[in-house]
């Protein structure tokens, strides 16, 4: 079980934005996120992986309390260790493919499944800055599974996946997120994209 | 001419990087991150050697290292270690003089870095060490190989303190600076041309094949 | 009107005295200039503007004559006198024993190859048969100015050096100190001449009086009094 | 203590910096663009200056700006400029001395921006010159202020090449790096003490108050 | 009327991949490009902007020639002046939202327009790295139409936008064109969001 309550003022320029969300969700269910552009989608991935801390609120994780700002626990992003695929990728500059996997990971036959995944096995030697769009975006999907994390966040991890590749990689990653019994966040602006991966939905936003 | 200082000079210049930097890269990386009035006043004090000319810093040097006074007194009592006239002396001013040199660019560049690229590493589980030495280091390059550069150079041309400190004492503490500087007051300038030369085309050299390995692995097949 | 004089490092203290006492006398300033003689002559032969040399020897005003920078030849206006210095209180009447012993570390000595009085010291070293068995404890001094730091702070025991450093008023450090028998060393003449420059920038009667000066008893005995010998 | 010296530091010291941003700025932007092995050559020989003591690259640069030699010669009888034992010269050895402190940092921040910057500026319409002033350069602003720290508290401590081709010369050359020198090899160890301490108050002062500038305008609101 | 074709090999890791694209269009008309991820859709914007040169083929714009590869002919990308929305927004970290318009151009009506169509009015004075992933992208487009380009090149320009935003931004854009006359090629994943924009369709791919 998880159960999440957070809150936080971002800034927008000089505005104030209040940020209250809450949700709970099963062990191994997918969520879809969604809401207006700006309205925080982002900024509640990065206090659930620790990133950025809530101003109030609790995170807990099946038996494990991540954040509880009445009694001053915080657990670091190492210590929470969740995935995440970032909008805008975040991927290493100085590593190859195949070197941002065996960073995460020691497994060899994991990796080579990843790179298999996605569709990436022919420029495992490739970095970054030499990949297209959506190969880089399909390398910040497979370096955030490659850790098997219990908790997935995603934000709008399909957005530069043309359609047939798109609907290839959901397939896969819903065979392992089952086998793995994972729990995913994903941010999108495409509802119908997820219609038959999502379980539950959180709306964030006015 | 003799080569045991052009020796000597290469050794003291190589063990001086190499030091710097394992004292240098985790220091620009600590002043990197930012803080409050306590790491801005350190960072005034690393640069502050820089504008004392060479020989009177070799000068506070020598009184804080002499063994008629405190610190140096006590060094000498309990670790039998002398940091006037003898090598590690001359290395311990170099470091101290060479140091704005190491941090600066290194800690610039880091702060240049995008935040995601470190959170990126952190939500794999890797610790800030594991990321530093990973992601930051490698995406950096090139300031590090220009720190280090200067760094050896600047070694390798420094004079005033080591003149101060070392005491020219042949094979110990006679470095190339000091032999040219030598030949060049005692008129001998045939001698001081050939050091210089020497001094140049070694620097030439380095120069040259670090700028080389440093050029991108590949140009991108785009442009 | 003013004229500049380019001195040799050891006389830095003294030459502040004899600047005040001849302009005192003439009227004429003198801005002083001090440096290794050697490098001084390195700039004397580029173009620098000094109008009067004093060096610490008379090897290199004898170059400046022969490169066309002074049409005079050069005269000794003092004689360097070569003392062993401790800031310790140590009983150096009998040196030679006492500098092969243990409590005697680190000796200092002006560079033999660039200055006159490094060179004294090892030729009185060598006619004293010290000088291999002291190579182990040397530390070299590029100019006299450096031998006087290391003394003064300590980091040595004992230092060879001029006279003038023990006679300089300004020193606030006690020192013991012995002077070498001048039998043992060549005389450390200290030639001066009169520049080129002098003629060229119009400066050439001030800068000849400033020449005269130097060689008359008033500046002889100040020069004395800072442990010069004066012919 | 004569406050003649300090002055004449700190001119020394702002001019130089000046035109080295001058000259470093574009010479940094030209080598970050990379090139053949006339461009590794240019950058070896920017390095060298370093590594001969200043006081031999001093003797070097007398040798060449004399005016008895066929450089200096050319420059006194044409343009009526002389580099020896004057301002001028003083600022031109400390430019060629400082050089690859100015360049080494700007030139490897510059190669560490992502190309897609200068590339969507240029779509713009914006010519190269433009882009690198408004895209380019404020974005490795921290680089251009250490390489500037760097060089400005350098050319306060240069001592070697000054007292070299300057001369030594009150009001003219005579420089704070030369008479806190001075005033050590004379044993005025108090005056040395008041000069350090000033320098080291002027460059606590410049440093502490640059970096204070160069802290990002604000803190991200979400960290 | 505007033709271009084009013709360069890239390299995707150890393999070579032909990209071979030819396109007629006319002024005016907006041309939908599409294709698998890799395929060379970026990589032909960049060729038709002068930040990528082909190795063969040329480019007509109207009367102007920006590429002949037989006579030689290549314009700067200053020359061309093609507005481009980059895929990855390549914003300027160093400039706040209105900064960035007001380099591009000068007209003050006319920055208050675009801020107002793109609703980043209330963060004019806010730098990139303050604003979420869909006001990124919309300060990108803003960029690019500031300029009023004859030719405007789109990288994927609504990925980050959620749907209501986007019809927004769509309708907004489509006046603007048809005042313009502007000449667009977008490159996107979703045809369907340009059903009712683009007259042409382009396929980039094998
Ligand atoms: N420097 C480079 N930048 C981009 N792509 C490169 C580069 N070098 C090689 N490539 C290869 O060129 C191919 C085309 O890349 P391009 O970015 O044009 O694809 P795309 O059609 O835009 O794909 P996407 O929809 O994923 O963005 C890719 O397979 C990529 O691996
Ligand atoms: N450092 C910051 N990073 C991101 N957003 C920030 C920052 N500082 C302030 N903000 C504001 O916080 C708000 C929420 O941003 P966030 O990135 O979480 O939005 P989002 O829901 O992910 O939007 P999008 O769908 O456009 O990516 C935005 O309005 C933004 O302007
Ligand atoms: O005064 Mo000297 O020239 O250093 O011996
Ligand atoms: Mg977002
Ligand atoms: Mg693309």
């Amino acid at each position: 079980m998880i159960d999440i309550s957070i809150n936080k003022t971002l800034k927008a320029g000089h505005h104030q934005l209040p940020l209250d969300v809450k949700l709970q969700a099963e062990v191994g269910s997918v969520t879809a996120i969604h809401g207006p552009s700006g309205a925080g989608k982002t900024t509640f991935l990065k206090m659930v992986a620790g990133l950025v801390a809530p101003a109030s609120g609790h995170i807990k994780i099946n038996q494990e309390v991540w954040f509880d700002a009445s009694i001053g626990i915080n657990l670091t992003p190492q210590q929470r260790r969740a995935g995440f695929v970032f909008q805008n990728y975040a991927l290493f500059p100085n590593m190859t493919v195949r070197q941002h996997l065996s960073y995460a990971c020691n497994d060899i036959a994991w990796i080579d499944e990843l790179l298999q995944i996605g569709g990436l096995l022919h420029l495992q030697n490739s970095k970054p800055e030499y990949l297209s769009g959506g190969q880089q975006q399909r390398l910040a999907i497979l370096r955030a599974i490659s850790i098997k994390p219990k908790l997935l966040l995603m934000d709008e991890p399909f957005s530069a996946l043309d359609a047939k590749m798109k609907q290839e990689v959901i397939t896969a990653l819903k065979q392992l997120w089952k086998r793995q019994g994972s729990t995913v966040f994903i941010v999108t602006h495409y509802k119908e994209e997820l219609k038959d991966l999502a379980s539950n939905e959180l709306w964030i936003g006015a | 001419m003799d080569w045991l200082p052009i020796l000597l000079s290469l050794k003291l210049a190589a063990v001086t990087t190499a030091l710097l930097l394992v004292i240098g890269l985790p220091l620009a990386y600590w002043l990197s991150k930012g803080g409050g009035i306590f790491k801005v006043i350190l960072e005034a004090l690393i640069t502050v050697p820089l504008v004392l000319p060479p020989s009177v810093l070799g000068f506070y040097l020598l009184l804080a290292f002499s063994p008629q006074h405190g610190l140096g007194g006590w060094l000498q009592r309990v670790f039998h270690l002398s940091f006037v006239f003898s090598f590690q002396g001359l290395v311990l001013a170099s470091i101290i003089y060479s140091l704005p040199f190491m941090i600066g660019p290194i800690k610039s560049a880091l702060q240049q870095l995008p935040s995601s690229l470190a959170q990126a590493s952190y939500t794999l589980g890797k610790t800030e060490r594991q990321t530093f030495i990973h992601v930051l280091l490698p995406n950096i390059r090139a300031s590090v190989f220009t720190a280090m550069i200067m760094t050896f150079a600047h070694t390798l041309g420094e004079f005033g303190v080591v003149l101060m400190i070392g005491g020219n004492i042949p094979g110990v503490t006679k470095v190339a600076s000091i032999a040219v500087y030598d030949s060049v007051e005692g008129m001998d300038y045939r001698t001081a041309n050939h050091y210089s030369l020497l001094l140049f085309g070694i620097t030439f050299i380095m120069v040259a094949t670090m700028f080389i390995i440093n050029r991108r692995n590949a140009k991108s097949p785009l442009e | 009107q003013t004229i500049r004089v380019a001195a040799a490092a050891n006389l830095q203290a003294v030459i502040k005295v004899l600047q005040a006492d001849f302009k005192k006398r003439t009227g004429i300033s003198v801005d002083a200039v001090t440096g290794s003689s050697g490098n001084l002559v390195a700039q004397i032969n580029n173009g620098a503007p000094y109008d009067v040399f004093l060096s610490a020897d008379m090897e290199f005003p004898q170059k400046l004559k022969q490169s066309g920078q002074s049409v005079k030849d050069p005269v000794v206006y003092a004689m360097g006198s070569l003392v062993i210095c401790s800031k310790e209180n140590i009983n150096l009447k009998n040196w030679q024993k006492l500098i092969v012993t243990d409590a005697v570390g680190k000796i200092a000595i002006a560079n033999p190859k660039i200055a006159p009085y490094g060179r004294a010291a090892e030729e009185s070293l060598q006619k004293a048969g010290l000088l291999e068995q002291v190579r182990a404890k040397a530390v070299y001094g590029e100019s006299i100015s450096q031998v006087n730091t290391y003394i003064t702070t300590g980091v040595v025991t004992v230092g060879f050096t001029t006279q003038s450093l023990v006679k300089d008023p300004a020193n606030a450090t006690k020192l013991y100190w012995q002077a070498i028998s001048p039998k043992t060393y060549a005389p450390i003449e200290q030639g001066m001449v009169v520049l080129k420059h002098a003629t060229d920038a119009g400066n050439v009667a001030a800068a000849n009086r400033f020449y005269q000066y130097m060689l008359s008893g008033a500046a002889k005995s100040i020069l004395k009094k800072y442990g010069y010998i004066v012919p």
